[in-house]
């Protein structure tokens, strides 16, 4: 069972060597009500601390397999399930400092039911979550 | 066959906790708890490894219908027609998506397949490629004994061009595996609360619906030989047992007075707070099954000559 | 997975036939943080819509047995393990009515670990429930 | 063996989550992500079929401990003198209570055992058969090579009779399978805030020892030998990495001095709104490997040569 808000606590943690940190990850909750081709996922904002990594330079781990933004689209088949969660693999050398962070996401979701200006639309969340080492 | 309603829920009711607080059966136990017969659930979302489909995973679904008694009822399907973002679904690709939709229905038990198709304007405006997807695919759908119900749902009303439209696919093609999903939410006649970040302006412009489209529950009668299935959309019930949102009182009669006797089958969509909709299902079932007593009791025997003339 | 709170609100029901109803049925989850054995279970008070059904006459069932109040004392093996609810059959000719009722109950835990003053302690919690049928 | 601290969690933390939002293998995952080595379980509470093994759980249980590369550390136990109302247990019962929940911690790969005895005073002086029971199980500790750690714990300080009744013990016998187990809980400096229901009263009484009893860090140096183990008893970090109750930038520099080089297993004891300690947790690893670090920082050869001494 994942946590509830979008954004999840555990996973928070730096990328790379522990003297060489070269970004971090997040996870992410899928937060809406079917799971979704990933051709449907317009990509995630990261925030922490009012530092913004946009969603086209993020990269999106989904099991075994990551993806970047423009690969997102081609990608037809594979889902992000509900009751999962991705990874977003933020690039940032040296990493996040040791403590706790206000961490802000924009998941910008298509659905195609929905009508045509409302296309993409986007999920906020906003937490404070820590980073251990 | 009984002239009483069915009774299910659609586990869309438990978004949000479902792979939080809820595995797939603690919503099998919640749903047989409210005395329902019959189970809904999202391809996308229930089955694990949507489009496939574990053994494993397929004998515990079996196992869980009869350890909690339950039938499959409507098994909801997605046509993503804006499938990327410079390419819309081809008619074969839409046609494909529905039989694998109709095959996992159909190897799981269900009557009914919800497509639901992207749209093309802000009336819901189905995109062109429903009616070949569809007609495509009737010929499996009744092989496999399922019918095709589209959803009518707000802001889309019954008297409305997508409605003639299905119905005319119906008259023109003879079908009897295509027809109309109900949702309760066109009988919406008191605004929902705002949502998070909804302004006023945005309530009176493009959000105008969440006031309530308010149909007419009269209008049931032109679409109800094609309804064989309906979705008891609701939004907030509250400790007196009145629903803030959805006119029961006069849904339910209307319903009764047609002869209805498919499922209504709970769709909570409220509050996505932890355990809420639990609680708010059970309350529905409390009040729909209270007015359809008290409206079996004030007219005895119409629902027998209902269904026998 | 129970719900949270220590009511739960599935299993909340009228116990007899349709036309002869003879009482109800309240689920609790174990609110402790720990299984307790059913001897330091000093019985739950329930009370509905003010009135009070005293603990004393009430029935508790775990699993397949069902104990009186008398019975508890005696259960020193059993437990009610964490993560699992007892059912509090409730003597009731007539049942509930149909509809939201308030529920309030007294679960009183005795800790041989807290000082002999603070033996039992209560635990209490207090929702709207609903009875369906 | 390393001169650092030896980081877990006891899934105590997640009182009121699991069941509800967590299973057990949700609980390792969370454990194993704060970077921890050990976790710590409670019998009765996490072991579904208590006192019973079954054999498919056992077969899960070291599939986790694997998967989540994780040591079994500290087996939480308790011996219920008051276990019926006019009725205490005998030594024999306490006995074949101990021997039961050593020979379970041992099966599971646990090398603590805390039993919890009942009390007859406000003091928390441990029912008098404590010393008979353990006395009868200590050759089977040994055989099993497990160390049996009651807990000091608030209100109970480290200068007092129960400390001195157990170390006596540990002198008396010549034991190495009885030890202490810190409970950080009793350097708590701070208040807790008022429980529900509690009153301004109730706290200048019989609840005062909820403002903290204050331990001295100092006196650790006193017990510190007889200590094989901590429990890291928290109630709250906020956005600042703050703790409200706890000098931990008084206890690690102490434990540190000392050499202490086993465990600190988190025991979150604050807020129990669903995930809170999930949280939580990972502040309190982050505190307190910064404080290590620092101090480490500070005292570059230190550890190595307390430990060689
Ligand atoms: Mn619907
Ligand atoms: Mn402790």
């Amino acid at each position: 069972m994942l946590e509830h808000t979008p954004i999840q606590s555990s996973g928070f943690s730096n990328i790379g060597p522990d003297e060489d940190r070269t970004g971090f990850c997040l996870r992410i909750r899928q937060p809406n009500y079917r799971g979704l081709r990933m051709s449907l996922v317009e990509g995630i904002k990261v925030v922490v601390d009012e530092i913004e990594y946009p969603a086209a330079t993020n990269l999106y781990r989904l099991g075994e397999r990551t993806y970047t933004f423009d690969e997102l689209d081609a990608e037809t088949q594979a889902r992000w399930p509900v009751g999962t969660a991705i990874e977003v693999l933020v690039d940032k050398p040296g990493g996040l400092d040791v403590g706790v962070h206000l961490v802000e996401i924009e998941v910008l979701l298509r659905h195609p039911y929905f009508p045509p200006q409302f296309r993409p639309a986007p999920v906020h969340d906003r937490r404070h979550i820590t980073i251990i080492r | 066959m009984t002239s009483h309603f069915q009774y299910g829920v659609s586990l869309y009711s438990y978004t949000d906790d479902f792979g939080t607080v809820m595995d797939l059966e603690d919503a099998f136990y919640h749903v047989s708890e409210t005395g329902s017969t019959g189970i809904e659930i999202l391809g996308e979302t229930h089955l694990p490894a949507y489009p496939q489909l574990e053994t494993a995973w397929l004998d515990r679904w079996f196992g869980l219908l009869d350890k909690y008694r339950l039938e499959p009822t409507n098994f909801a399907s997605w046509i993503d027609t804006d499938i990327q973002r410079r390419r819309d679904m081809t008619v074969e690709e839409g046609a494909r998506q529905l039989t694998t939709d109709l095959e996992l229905a159909s190897r799981l038990g269900f009557k009914f397949v919800r497509p639901k198709f992207g749209v093309i304007d802000e009336e819901l405006t189905p995109h062109p490629i429903w009616e070949g997807c569809v007609e495509r695919v009737l010929d499996l759908a009744a092989k496999l004994d399922i019918i095709i119900i589209p959803e009518i749902h707000s802001p889309t009303p019954i008297r409305h061009p997508v409605v003639e439209g299905y119905i005319d696919f119906i008259q023109r093609t003879g079908t009897k595996h295509f027809g109309l999903l109900i949702d309760t939410g066109i009988f919406q006649d008191r605004p929902l609360p705002f949502w998070q970040h909804e302004t006023p302006e945005m309530r009176d412009g493009a959000m105008s619906f969440l006031n309530g489209i308010k149909v007419p529950v009269e209008q049931l009668a032109e679409v109800i030989e094609y309804t064989p299935f309906i979705q008891a959309k609701f939004h907030h019930i509250d400790e007196e047992l009145h629903d803030h949102n959805i006119p029961w009182e006069k849904v339910i009669p209307a319903l009764k007075s047609l002869g209805y006797s498919g499922y209504l089958s709970s769709e909570y969509e409220g509050k996505r707070d932890p355990w809420v909709a639990i609680e708010q299902v059970r309350r529905q079932h409390a009040l729909i099954r209270k007015l359809e007593r008290e409206w079996e009791q004030a007219n005895p025997s119409k629902p027998k000559e209902q269904r026998d003339a």
